[in-house]
């Protein structure tokens, strides 16, 4: 079946090949972890214990009484040794909570699983969602229940998969869909569920074609779910393109997807939904790829939330001398990082990029030749090449003018400049002034 | 008729008042910041020198020269603009504040653009009756509107970009213009 | 001291043409023959320096309310004495001017200097900044034209400069080259602006 | 002949005068005085070199503050004096001049870097990474965000990645102490010759870790000052410039050159 | 750790097009046309062709004080498609006078390579043309380089020689079918939009077909071919009208821009004084560009249009 695809995007080669046939494993248990108290959108958390407590795996360290926000789990059992500053995936110090592990990873009294999930009220699987702290872990880290409790008067069509892993190197969301289908089929009944949709979709890109395969078998005969190939172009992944892709709706500038009646969720999240329905487990391990040339051994991890980086890439062999950039995420919209050191993984690190120097690129700034192609390439229809030029002549009236509050960022100008224009940066800085004025 | 069409399209794009005749290249070079206010300067221009043909072409054939007095031309000339000028813009200030905002403010950067007594004396230089007059008047001024509309445009694309020092405003302006006045000798005799 | 400086500073530091972009569009349309440039600088010079004497003799007489329209009846009444005074005595170079000589008429500087010199000094230092001012219109105009005569004709004042076998670039003779060149002098002006401090 | 002339003209001059006064009363429009006052300052040639819409548009905008009083090219700087004293816009203070000075001395040989940064060339964009490729939190950048904002351009850029000011050419406008996001440009009297060249408020050691020539809060400036002009702001020496007296045996006591 | 990492803004990838690959493919494209010129018009038209690439990129080493005198290879671009533009016998110092000013002119005074309003090499080629206009019409028939007349100055001849270009004109714009594989080429390499040349060549074929003011259909039609194929339209519709730097971005206002140049063309091909009109039209086009860009602004994801 052919979809109609999307206006814009990129294709940037897919650099899968080291991971996708690995099977994900488990990373060792680590001795101590670092639980930021803000790893997702929206208010952070306080903490819940102080400083020499014992915790348990799965209980509940951190939270907050901001509707758009959730709690954080503690995913060791141990004594809370400090509570810190560490550094975080978003460039800015965090508060978060060290816990050394006892290494017996007793659970909580909290976490128990649940029989008769089937019962369950939309309602209270959203209470279960929000307290078990799930939050989007394609990478933006939305709270879930926020995203699954619509305005009251928009009927939900469909749910939405993303299972495009449109972002190249990645492949934590392959392996999953590979090696656990059921679940994540289970995670989309639920979801469904609680938004009262007849119907989801989820979509796969045609570079994963035994992925496929494997969820359209785990999908059949079960009524509302049906399996979409997709053909590969980045950001399939971005949720107002995969909208449009899937059921050729367009959600209006500044709206959500509730605006079109539609509920987009990531294929981890499902997993997590399904674990934290059934068996009463907090969101406190999630898959995560170590790649890039850069990197000795690219692997598939199942990480604890909280895990130092440093012990991830020692796990991995190490990074090798040409390393140049660590990102965080995929290579289009992660966030590169100063280092290793005092940097846990949280529940959006979907990836580390290990980059080396011809990987990376570092050219020089030119003058904008005007080419078009940045035009050509943004999924949301704006002129990356007027806003970009505004910033830097410093003219962020114009810039808005030119629309820059809807960029999503995901970086296909940048990608496509042959004047090689940190395009992404400048709408960034527009937008971040932007906002300031308009909070006047 | 096609002796109106050819004045209209003459002036317009031939000898275009801006680029060729060099008139009202004060404005041209001070007012083609913006698009916007280029082309509200443009209406206001528009309309001042169509008026103007007309009453200084009806003062030129009934009052100058029945009393054999041409040589008062420029004089009369630039009284009666000055206080056309000033009369219009008092009457839309206190008539339609919206219209003052958009045409009105570029009303005194008028009274002394040399396209407006130039193409009153033009008229008058090339012999064109009433009709003629008004409609050279009103083509000129499209015709400065359009390099003015153009002008602003570019200019307002190379804000986005690091002019050399040197060259910043008035002088590439200039060039531009020049670039432009070669393109638009491609309308040479062209009817 | 200061009347060398009332007269200096029109030629130089505030030169009309290249500091101050006035009187554009006499500058563009009659600088392509030096010779052309030369008369209608001094022309306006003409002009300039008799308005600025009246208006400056007449300063305390005029109303403060219609100021205006009494400096541009008297600049008008001069033009028009220019213009008879040219058609009589230099034809040829009075119809090569054509239209811009009543146009003196509203250019910017005239009535730019009566209203912020004349009608505020004294006689002297008015006829002074006029002369001044006049004089350094006249330098830009011919100066443009003796770059424009030169390139686009190989000659200045029609003596030929460049020798036989000169091809001419014609441009400079045509009004885009007009654009061009002031364009191109006006950078220069900038450079050498930049480099004496004149800011 | 002559008579003919005159009468036309007076006629004339007359009923454009007449038209115009009668229309000046019946359509007259409340304008701000001060606009008003302005205008009466301004050439009037209404040329349109100022980049507005004749002279009272710019009267307007000025008194606004949205266009620069000195916009006026044919009016030169007597109308802008003239402007000024109206809007009660000071003209620069008769106290000694103030100049831009750079008050860190972290290069790129002295001071410790977290990381490689690339990208836009502004500081500001450069702190929204991990607080800047900088290991000192509080040193100078080095993005040159303070070169684009001088209108002067007395500001240029060393190959060591620090600004460098041109005091001759500083117009005092302050443009970059307000641009630079880590406030590292201060105003200071054009006549002294000795600043702390740090604003580090760390911990000595801390200061010893990123930075080979930052103030490490000794003190030992303080003490040795003939005139006491020196004072500690937290953990870092402050030169106070109205009693200093240029003896320079501050810079010769700091362990740490970071007086200079 | 020993080495220290980079951080920049996402995205950290790039895709492996730069300046100056994309300018080395149009170089590529115009190989044929160079080559066609080469081979109708001998030596002279090789002589103009290297004069013209030298002069352009000497004089941009100079302006931006490099060593490397081909650089991002933009100028040997402008270069050539100067030396293209020209008669086949020029003197030696026209070409070199066009190729500083293309750069100078055309270019720097802009502030270098993006910045400029106005194609670089047609600038030059009107202010070579206003200045020494008895050289830039001196045209002669290939091979035996007699003097003679352009096909839209009158001159008769067949279909087959203006498609192959054996035709007199100016160096590089009379094969047609070199000036098709060159942007055939480009058009395969995502460099240049159909819509440029599609509305160009479109435009000037229906406007030639309709104007044709005697005539059965077939007349018409071969009117509609001919202005097509004669004078410059090819090279201006796929290389002068395509220029990335003074088109306009936006895809609507791409058809708008080429549709205007063919009107633009053909009024002055039949209305006025000159024979030929790319030139001419495409400037006009290049300095309406930022106004096109400014109307014809994409409608944003997700805006309702009303």
């Amino acid at each position: 079946m052919s979809f109609k695809t999307f206006k814009g995007g990129v294709h940037p080669g897919h650099f899968k090949s080291a991971t996708e046939k690995k099977p994900v494993v488990p990373a060792r248990p680590p001795t101590m972890v670092v639980i930021p108290m803000a790893q997702h959108i929206g208010a952070p958390c306080e903490p819940l214990v102080a400083v020499g407590d014992e915790v348990r795996m799965g209980q509940k360290i951190g939270d907050s009484k901001g509707f758009v926000s959730a709690p954080v789990h503690a995913s060791v059992s141990g004594k809370v040794v400090k509570i810190d500053k560490c550094n975080h995936a978003l460039g800015r110090p965090v508060q978060a909570i060290y816990i050394e592990s006892d290494g017996l990873d007793t659970w909580h009294e909290d976490v128990q699983p649940n029989h008769n999930y089937n019962d369950l009220t939309a309602d209270e699987l959203k209470k279960i969602i929000r307290e078990k702290g799930i939050v989007g872990m394609g990478g933006a880290t939305f709270p879930t229940h926020v995203k699954l409790s619509p305005p009251p008067d928009a009927k939900i069509d469909y749910v939405l998969i993303n299972a495009a892993e449109c972002e190249p190197y990645l492949t934590a969301d392959h392996r999953a869909m590979l090696e656990r289908p059921d679940e994540i089929i289970i995670g989309v009944q639920l979801v469904m569920k609680a938004v009262n949709a007849p119907k989801a979709y989820i979509g796969i890109e045609d570079n994963k074609l035994d992925a496929v395969e494997i969820m359209k078998k785990a999908a059949e005969g079960i009524a509302g779910i049906e399996v979409h190939a997709l053909h590969t172009k980045y950001p399939q992944g971005a949720e107002k393109q995969l909208i449009s892709v899937l059921t050729g709706r367009e959600v209006p500038s500044g709206g959500l997807p509730s605006a079109v009646g539609c509920v987009v969720q990531n294929v981890g999240t499902c997993i997590a939904i399904s674990d934290a329905v059934r068996f009463g487990k907090p969101l406190i391990v999630r898959n995560v790829t170590i790649t890039g040339s850069a990197i000795n051994e690219p692997k598939n991890m199942l990480v604890r939330v909280g895990t130092l980086i440093e012990e991830v890439i020692e796990q991995c062999g190490g990074f090798k001398p040409n390393i140049k950039k660590m990102v965080l995420g995929g290579p289009m919209m992660g966030l590169a990082q100063p280092g290793p050191e005092n940097l846990p993984v949280i529940k959006g690190t979907s990836g580390i990029l290990c980059l080396s120097e011809d990987e990376v690129q570092l050219q020089e700034i030119d003058n904008c030749i005007r080419c078009g192609k940045c035009v050509e390439a943004c999924p949301v229809s704006i002129m990356p090449l007027f806003i970009g030029s505004s910033v830097e002549q410093g003219l962020y009236e114009k810039a808005e003018a030119y629309n820059a509050m809807d960029c999503i960022e995901c970086g296909c100008c940048t990608y496509i400049c042959p004047a090689k224009r940190p395009l992404v940066q400048w709408i960034r800085m527009a937008k971040g002034d932007i906002a300031a004025k308009r909070r006047k | 008729m096609s002796n109106i069409i050819t004045i209209f399209f003459g002036a317009v794009f031939i000898n275009n008042f801006v680029l060729s005749r060099f008139l009202g290249i004060c404005p041209f070079l001070g007012v083609s910041k913006k698009v916007e206010t280029s082309i509200g300067m443009g209406m206001a221009v528009t309309f001042v020198m169509g008026m103007a043909s007309m009453v200084t072409w009806l003062l030129e054939y009934y009052v100058l020269v029945p009393n054999s007095l041409e040589y008062l031309r420029t004089i009369v000339f630039i009284l009666v603009i000055a206080s056309l000028v000033q009369f219009v813009e008092l009457v839309i200030r206190k008539v339609s504040p919206t219209l003052y905002q958009a045409l009105g403010i570029f009303l005194p950067l008028i009274t002394t653009n040399c396209a407006v007594l130039g193409v009153a004396i033009l008229n008058i230089q090339i012999g064109y009756n009433l009709f003629e007059s008004i409609v050279f008047g009103v083509a000129a001024a499209v015709g400065f509107t359009l390099a003015l509309v153009i002008m602003a445009g570019i200019r307002e694309n190379l804000e986005l970009v690091s002019i050399p020092e040197h060259f910043r405003g008035v002088s590439l302006a200039l060039i531009i213009a020049g670039i432009l006045s070669i393109a638009f000798m491609g309308f040479q005799r062209m009817m | 001291m200061s009347l060398m400086n009332d007269f200096s500073k029109g030629l130089v530091k505030e030169n009309p043409v290249f500091r101050l972009v006035l009187g554009m569009c006499p500058t563009l349309a009659v600088t392509g023959l030096a010779i052309n440039g030369l008369g209608m600088g001094l022309s306006t010079t003409a002009v300039l320096l008799s308005s600025n004497l009246v208006i400056s003799v007449l300063r305390k007489a005029i109303p403060e309310k219609i100021r205006i329209p009494c400096f541009i009846i008297i600049i008008a009444t001069f033009v028009t004495i220019v213009d008879m005074l040219l058609k009589a005595y230099q034809p040829a170079l009075h119809s090569q001017l054509g239209i811009f000589v009543p146009l003196i008429v509203v250019n910017c500087i005239i009535l730019g200097r009566a209203e912020a010199f004349a009608s505020k000094y004294p006689v002297v230092n008015s006829m002074v900044d006029g002369l001044g001012m006049g004089l350094g219109f006249t330098l830009s105009l011919t100066l443009l034209g003796a770059v424009r005569e030169l390139l686009g004709n190989g000659t200045i004042f029609s003596a030929n400069i460049m020798g036989a076998g000169y091809q001419p670039f014609r441009i400079f003779s045509f009004p885009p080259g007009a654009f061009i060149a002031l364009g191109l002098m006006m950078a220069g002006m900038n450079i050498l602006a930049k480099k004496f401090k004149l800011e | 002949m002559v008579g003919v002339a005159i009468i036309t003209l007076g006629a004339l001059g007359l009923i454009f005068g007449g038209v115009l006064a009668y229309a000046a009363q019946k359509f007259a429009v409340e304008i701000d005085p001060k606009v008003q006052m302005v205008q009466e300052y301004l050439p009037g040639a209404n040329c349109g070199a100022c980049g507005y819409a004749g002279c009272a548009q710019f009267a307007e905008e000025a008194v606004a503050g949205t266009a620069p009083i000195t916009g006026c090219t044919p009016g030169g700087s007597a109308v802008a004096g003239k402007i000024a004293e109206l809007l009660g816009i000071a003209a620069p203070a008769a106290e000694a001049r103030k100049v831009a000075q750079l008050v860190c001395l972290g290069d790129c040989a002295v001071a410790k870097e977290k990381f490689t940064y690339h990208g836009v060339k502004d500081c500001k964009a450069a702190l929204m990474f991990g607080g800047g490729p900088g290991a000192c939190s509080y040193g100078c950048v080095g993005q040159g965000t303070c070169v684009q904002s001088c209108p002067v351009d007395a500001i240029t850029m060393s190959d060591k990645g620090l600004p460098i000011i041109d005091k001759d050419a500083c117009i005092s406008c302050e443009k970059c102490v307000a641009a630079c996001p880590r406030q590292v440009i201060d105003m200071v009297n054009v006549n002294a010759n000795y600043y702390v060249r740090c604003k580090s408020q760390d911990k000595g050691k801390q200061v010893r870790e990123v930075c080979a020539l930052g103030c490490i809060g000794c003190g030992i400036c303080v003490k040795k000052c003939p005139v006491d002009a020196i004072k500690m702001d937290g953990n870092v020496a402050v030169i106070d410039g109205n009693i200093c007296n240029n003896c320079g045996i501050c810079a010769e006591a700091c362990p740490r050159k970071t007086i200079t | 750790m020993e080495t220290k990492l980079v951080v920049s803004s996402s995205p950290h990838i790039r895709a492996s097009q730069s300046i100056r690959s994309v300018m080395i493919d149009v170089l590529v494209a115009l190989f044929p046309a160079a080559l066609a010129g080469v081979i109708f018009f001998r030596w002279g038209g090789f002589l103009t062709i290297i004069l013209g690439m030298l002069s352009a990129m000497v004089t941009e080493a100079i302006i931006l004080r490099k060593k490397n005198i081909f650089g991002d290879g933009s100028a040997a671009v402008t270069g050539l498609l100067l030396a293209l533009v020209l008669p086949p016998i020029v003197p030696w110092w026209l070409v070199v006078i066009g190729g500083a000013v293309a750069i100078t002119i055309g270019k720097h005074v802009f502030g270098g390579i993006g910045n400029n309003i106005f194609n670089p090499a047609l600038t030059a080629r009107a202010i070579l043309t206003l200045s020494w206009v008895g050289y830039m019409v001196h045209w002669v028939r290939p091979i035996d380089l007699a003097t003679s007349a352009t096909p839209l100055a009158g001159a008769s001849t067949s279909f087959y020689n203006l498609f192959v270009g054996a035709i007199p004109g100016s160096l590089g714009e009379t094969s047609a079918f070199a000036l098709i594989l060159g942007g055939g080429w480009l058009l395969y390499k995502g460099h240049i939009d159909w819509r440029i040349p599609g509305g160009y060549i479109g435009t000037v074929f229906v406007m030639g077909t309709l104007l044709k003011s005697s005539g059965n259909l077939a007349g018409m039609l071969s009117a509609g071919i001919f202005h097509v194929l004669a004078g410059g339209v090819m090279l201006g519709a796929l290389f002068m009208a395509t220029d990335m730097v003074t088109s306009p971005v936006t895809p609507r206002g791409k058809l708008i821009f080429g549709i205007g140049c063919g009107v633009m063309t053909m009024l002055i091909r039949l209305y006025g004084v000159f024979p030929e009109g790319v030139t001419f039209a495409i400037l006009l086009m290049n300095a309406v560009t930022p106004l096109i860009d400014k109307l014809t602004m994409p409608r944003k994801y997700g805006e309702v249009t009303s």
